[in-house]
């Protein structure tokens, strides 16, 4: 798997673990993915797989207990874990950029909107005025009634909807080459929800950026993504085209996943199927394949050894036996 | 903002009017008559009741209240007995020194303690951090004037390094500021392990928020992050302590006026309760009282200024 | 038979202002209408679902049924019985008929008390004495799927879907007539929410008990209710059985609420009906039908008159000058 | 139902025992509590330590240094110090022991009345509060003493009137922030009453970090009572207090420094033993207080 010279961002077999009281958690293990350039990659999975983690750690930023055991990101030809303090501020909000979950917290709630979004541009050798023009612009775009006034205002006049559509305007800002969305439409109403990510389609045609784009929602991830990355427990159990995921699913959580929506079921049902059993505990792993306590198609081999990734068909890979032995089902 | 002003004022004058009329009922309310326990036992009944009188005593309770409040507001605290001088005029002479002491004392705490609090706060279970975490719990707790007493002991009496008595009134400039450094340090100690702890922990706190979060992911410089964003919410928290925490410097400062023999309201008020003159210790209590008030409402404004949420909210 | 809940003109408000604020500016309202005249009637095991987004008055109106929130005006009936201008007292022995399960999994259990306590407190509330407890809290651990082994855990000690379960168990205590779920699904995975639902279908079957659901999840609605309402600042704008509303949406607010619903096939994607701008803030209300600064297809009528209450089909109400015509689908 | 009893009482035993050793990994804390098993001890068995009677004059040896016969030597009137010490710290106990109970509770009430009751009644209490936090603690004690006469009732009188606020408001605050706790309206929609909330649900909630804040507060009302002594208007010569040897030590300064020297050690053993243990305490048993200095 020699360098994918035309990817923006590559994570090769990266593993992290959190030092808890309990014991080392193994949070991430052996996570490989890619981000295609100028396309929208959702990164899906129930909490707790770890696909948060992956995103702070593309911008590292993990908690204080987080040690990178392996793997290595590569971004724009160099490795980010590798790369000294400076070097991480210098990409920081320029190459990447991010969106954060809880538009309520993620502003800082004493400086105003002008504040915050012409500090941002500290790199740019532009005066102040020209600074205040590109956010007002900016804000126009992403939605923003009459921005000139608003720009003054702080973030506790404008509600969680109109927030996250700043959050969204100070991340292209700066024409990031990624941008990073920790499920930026999770804390709000479907109608805004729509609107949201309509709007963030159109932004990126016309920033030409591409997005890790992270959820927990199958209908939105099928609507705006053209890759997808399935996550379950700390590993990658399948990565594709989104109709590779979506009609083609070869990895059992995926089907199970895609099974549970309550959306895709056709007829009305008042039986909801479920994936019973819970996440096991990732202090002390058990042995095989992680999803092997849970899964409907577990033999002998899934609890002794642990399944590698397979590429099932070009561009689709899954981390099964299934997959590896047996024909796709 | 004026709205909030405007109301911020009013409730300072409310909290004042309720603690004269709380102090003057504590007054009246006093089992035995406080004309005899002003004039002694061995004064006649005329002189008594010509007294009572004079101070309008016999009046109605609410009556006394309102002629109390009314004279109050004209700034006008009654008489003192014993050197026939309007009480407001005696105390307004002693209130600048325990001011000077008060601002000195915590002058010096904030220069050391808030940036302490700072560096403690950033390099988190450094040496520094445990050092001023153990020595501040240490000063808090420990009586400033058992901190006055040993000082005085230390470097007036056994080194002599610094004037053991008075405010060195009527000398030179540098003269007065040798009498100032060992209250001021008495008083002040206490308050430099207090901000220290008490900004590290709202630093940590604000460090911790989503919104410093996203402004390390701007690649914001980390002197900005620091300064303009956390710093200027976590010294919130700081700035309304302060103004309350006039109060117990107020305290500090009356023992360190005595142990050091220095004028102000507290040794003024520490003579006149040796001779049981109540009108004096009455009168000074509310000064002090409203220069309490008043700080907390300034640094309530204060705040406001610099947090819009406050501000605005009606 | 007659209906179990009967909801009739229910108009609920808060005060936003203090007296203070409210003299100093007389020309607003110091009044928030949470809930202004919604009217529904549930017969008995039968599931009504309520669905709106933030600000709509789901969970005010929830709270009044079970004397959470007092109402301004409008009648709540329960078998008959009056409930709104009931005291305490005379209240307390309707609530052992309707039970409510609340948002926050865990913050709906006292923190410091076992899961064998929470589960005994309708009991002891009630001062019903005479029984086993160890008997009963098994019972009703088991009715909801948990082991006894959890009477002894404290709530902080429980997943997301245990401390639900703990919550039905809870519900279920003094087996009532209706319960109101507030939310049952939030904070929990797809996968896990597929368990909390079957064992509330699961208990309308076994015990007959009728729901009064509370969500913005509208594909779960689908699947779980018999009828629901979609509920738009305060107000009922469509009500009706749960499949006509999903097949014909007459009210533009209920379709956009459909599509804004994305479905999960990439070669699928449903007609997007995008509305305009945000939910408007409940101090200055629209004037006129309240949803048309954000309708596709207001028109002048729309701006100035409030719709009346229209029943386009049996049993299936809407408030809209000009109700979607019924599309071909079955 | 037996075994389930004994299970907690192990629960409650193991619980102090662990309360225990993660103090003893806890330096601070454990040097704290070894000061206050000092001070507490020195109160408690204090007629069996004392050598000499406290109050017994002995001109002759008057104004002595610390010595095998005198531990801390003698004051002005030949009074053995370390007797007076010893003797001072059941006085320092007694009355911040007392003191905090009747703060504690009072506060405790009319901080659920505030939090829990109408908003008017809130109103009103909030106000009392502040009116009373607005008078300096030291200048309210003077003006009391000054009406009333300087006694240990008085100075246990300043110090409740003065606490009860500080007390009152932190249990407002958290009433107020668990009064919309949704296991709270719970507790509501079951039927349970006003009395039953706030005792089974609110209180267990609140009594854990209020105990704490008042371990911490004890140092406070031990220098309230020293401070008042030291001016002379606390505890009436000649019973024996911290405050009366420091105010005897100030007087005499010139002659001798070990008055202040031996007054000052136990107030700050005191001071520091209390807060040490009240940091550690809090560290281990509610550490989201923390940041609550």
């Amino acid at each position: 798997m020699g360098k994918d010279r035309n990817s923006v961002l590559d994570i090769r077999n990266l593993s992290i673990e959190f030092a808890t009281t309990r014991g080392r958690l193994k949070a991430l293990r052996d996570v490989t993915l890619s981000v295609p350039p100028e396309k929208i990659v959702g990164l899906v999975g129930e909490s707790g797989c770890g696909k948060s983690t992956v995103i702070f750690s593309i911008i590292h930023l993990l908690a204080e207990n987080a040690v990178v055991t392996g793997g290595e990101i590569e971004f724009e030809g160099r490795d980010i874990l590798k790369m000294s303090p400076n070097e991480l501020r210098a990409i920081r909000g320029d190459r990447i950029s991010m969106v954060f979950q809880d538009p309520m917290t993620s502003l800082n709630p004493v400086l105003s909107i002008d504040t915050q979004m012409t500090d941002i541009q500290y790199r740019a050798n532009i005066d102040m005025e020209e600074k205040r023009n590109r956010a007002v612009e900016m804000l126009a775009r992403v939605g923003i009634p009459d921005p000139r006034q608003r720009l003054a205002n702080y973030p506790h006049h404008f509600s969680g909807g109109m927030r996250q559509r700043i959050s969204i305007a100070m991340a292209l800002l700066a024409n990031p080459a990624l941008l990073l969305a920790d499920e930026p439409t999770t804390a709000l109403d479907a109608t805004l929800e729509a609107q949201i990510i309509h709007r963030l389609r159109q932004l990126q045609d016309m920033v030409h950026c591409s997005i890790l784009f992270v959820s927990h929602h199958l209908g939105l991830i099928a609507e705006l993504c053209d890759n997808v990355v399935v996550m379950y427990a700390g590993e990658v159990v399948e990565e594709g085209d989104v109709r590779d995921i979506f009609h083609r699913a070869a990895h059992p959580y995926t089907q199970a996943l895609l099974e549970c929506d309550p959306a895709r079921i056709k007829e009305k049902t008042r039986h909801l199927p479920t994936i019973p059993g819970d996440i096991p505990d990732l202090v002390n792993l058990p042995a095989g394949c992680i999803f092997s306590n849970r899964c409907p198609q577990v033999f002998s081999k899934c609890r002794t050894t642990a399944p590698q990734r397979f590429e099932v068909e070009p561009g689709h890979f899954a981390r099964c036996h299934l997959v590896t032995e047996g024909d796709v089902p | 903002m004026w709205i909030y002003l405007v109301k911020r004022i009013l409730l300072a004058t409310i909290i004042v009017i309720t603690a004269v009329t709380l102090l003057y009922s504590m007054i009246l309310a006093v089992p035995g008559d406080p004309v005899t326990v002003l004039l002694g036992p061995r004064s006649t009944p005329e002189m008594r009741d010509t007294l009572r009188a004079q101070m309008g005593l016999d009046k109605p309770f609410y009556y006394q209240i309102g002629h109390f409040l009314l004279n109050v507001l004209q700034g006008d605290l009654g008489m003192d007995v014993f050197s026939n001088r309007p009480v407001s005029t005696i105390v307004f002479e002693q209130l600048p020194h325990t001011i000077i002491l008060i601002l000195a004392s915590i002058g010096w705490a904030i220069l050391i303690g808030v940036p302490l609090g700072c560096y403690s706060a950033i390099h988190r279970n450094s040496f520094v951090d445990k050092l001023t975490g153990v020595f501040s719990v240490g000063t808090i707790a420990i009586p400033s004037f058992v901190i006055a007493l040993y000082a005085l002991l230390i470097f007036a009496v056994e080194l002599q390094w610094l004037p053991a008595i008075g405010a060195g009134t009527g000398g030179t400039l540098v003269d007065r500021i040798r009498h100032l450094i060992l209250p001021a340090l008495a008083v002040g100690l206490g308050w430099v392990g207090y901000l220290s702890r008490l900004v590290r922990a709202s630093m940590l706190e604000v460090l911790g928020e989503n919104h410093i979060r996203t402004a390390r992911a701007f690649g914001l410089p980390e002197h900005v992050v620091i300064f303009r964003y956390a710093l200027k919410i976590a010294i919130l928290p700081t700035i309304a302590l302060l103004g309350v925490g006039i109060g117990y410097l107020l305290s500090a400062a009356v023992f360190a006026e005595i142990v050091f023999a220095r004028p102000g309201i507290g040794k003024l008020i520490y003579e006149s309760v040796m001779t049981r003159n109540y009108p004096i210790v009455m009168g000074s209590v509310l000064i002090t009282t409203i220069f309490f008030v008043a700080s907390t409402m300034i640094s309530d404004i204060i705040n406001a200024g610099l947090d819009p949420r406050i501000r605005e909210n009606l | 038979m007659t209906a179990l809940l009967e909801v009739e003109n229910v108009r609920i408000r808060f005060r936003s202002k203090n007296r203070i604020q409210a003299l100093m500016d007389r020309d607003q309202d110091p009044y928030i209408e949470a809930v202004c005249g919604v009217s529904f009637t549930l017969e008995p095991g039968e599931t009504l679902a309520m669905v709106g987004e933030s600000g709509a008055g789901k969970t005010t109106l929830a709270r009044s049924i079970i004397g959470l929130a007092t109402l301004r005006q409008g009648s709540i009936r329960f078998l008959g019985n009056e409930l709104s201008n009931l005291s305490d007292a005379a209240f307390a022995q309707f609530r052992r008929n309707i039970a409510m399960m609340f948002q926050d999994p865990v913050g709906c259990l006292s923190p410091r008390r076992t899961v064998r306590s929470l589960i005994l407190e309708p009991f002891k509330i009630h001062r019903i004495g005479d029984k086993n407890w160890t008997a009963e809290t098994k019972r009703l651990l088991e009715m909801v799927g948990l082991s006894d082994s959890f009477s002894g855990r404290y709530p902080h000690q429980l997943s997301g879907g245990q401390a639900r379960r703990v919550g039905v168990a809870r519900a279920l205590a003094l087996s009532p007539k209706l319960i109101i779920a507030d939310e049952p699904t939030a904070g929990l995975d797809v996968s896990v929410q597929g368990e909390i639902l079957n064992l509330l279908v699961k208990l309308q079957a076994d015990l007959g008990v009728s729901f009064l659901i509370i969500t913005h999840n509208l594909s779960v609605v689908r699947h779980i209710s018999d009828r629901m309402a979609i509920m738009y600042l305060g107000r009922f704008v469509e009500q009706g059985i749960t499949d006509d509303i999903f097949y014909h949406p007459r009210h533009p607010y209920t379709h956009a609420l459909l599509s804004a619903n994305p479905n999960p096939d990439p070669d699928d994607p449903k007609e997007q009906v995008e509305l305009k701008g945000e939910i408007p803030s409940l101090m200055n209300r629209p004037r006129g039908c309240e949803f048309h600064p954000r309708c596709p297809c207001v028109q002048d009528r729309c701006r100035s008159e409030a719709p009346p209450l229209e029943t386009v089909a049996p049993g299936h109400l809407v408030t809209c000058h000009y109700p979607i015509k019924r599309n071909g689908r079955p | 139902m037996s075994e389930a009893v004994n299970r907690k009482m192990r629960t409650e035993r193991s619980a102090l025992y662990n309360l225990l050793s993660r103090l003893y990994h806890n330096p601070l804390g454990f040097f704290g509590l070894i000061l206050v098993v000092i001070v507490v001890g020195s109160a408690i068995f204090a007629d069996w330590i004392v050598p000499y009677d406290p109050i017994a004059i002995n001109i002759r040896e008057r104004l002595q240094g610390p010595s095998a016969k005198h531990l801390m030597g003698t004051d002005q009137l030949g009074r053995d110090v370390f007797s007076r010490i010893v003797m001072g710290s059941r006085i320092a106990l007694k009355v911040a022991l007392v003191s905090i109970t009747l703060a504690l509770s009072c506060g405790l009430v009319l901080g659920l009345i505030a939090g829990y009751g109408p908003p008017w009644l809130d109103k009103i209490i909030i106000l009392i509060f502040d009116t009373i936090r607005s008078f300096p603690t030291i200048m309210f004690a003077l003006a009391i003493v000054t009406l009333v006469g300087p006694s240990l009732e008085t100075v246990i009188l300043v110090v409740v009137i003065t606490t009860i606020p500080v007390y009152g408001r932190i249990v407002r605050a958290q009433t107020q922030a668990i009064k919309n706790n949704e296991f709270i309206l719970a507790e509501r929609a079951m039927g349970a009453n006003i009395i039953r909330i706030l005792s089974l649900h609110m209180l267990p909630n609140i009594i854990g970090p209020l105990l704490i804040i008042a371990s911490m507060d004890l140092p406070g009302v031990v220098t309230i009572e020293a401070g008042l002594s030291f001016l002379g208007v606390g505890v009436r010569p000649p019973t024996p207090s911290w405050g009366s040897v420091l105010n005897d030590g100030y007087s005499f300064i010139r002659n001798t420094p070990w008055l202040i020297v031996s007054g000052g050690i136990p107030l700050i053993i005191t001071t520091l033993g209390f807060t040490f243990l009240g940091e550690a305490l809090r560290d281990i048993l509610d550490p989201k207080l923390r940041k609550d200095i």
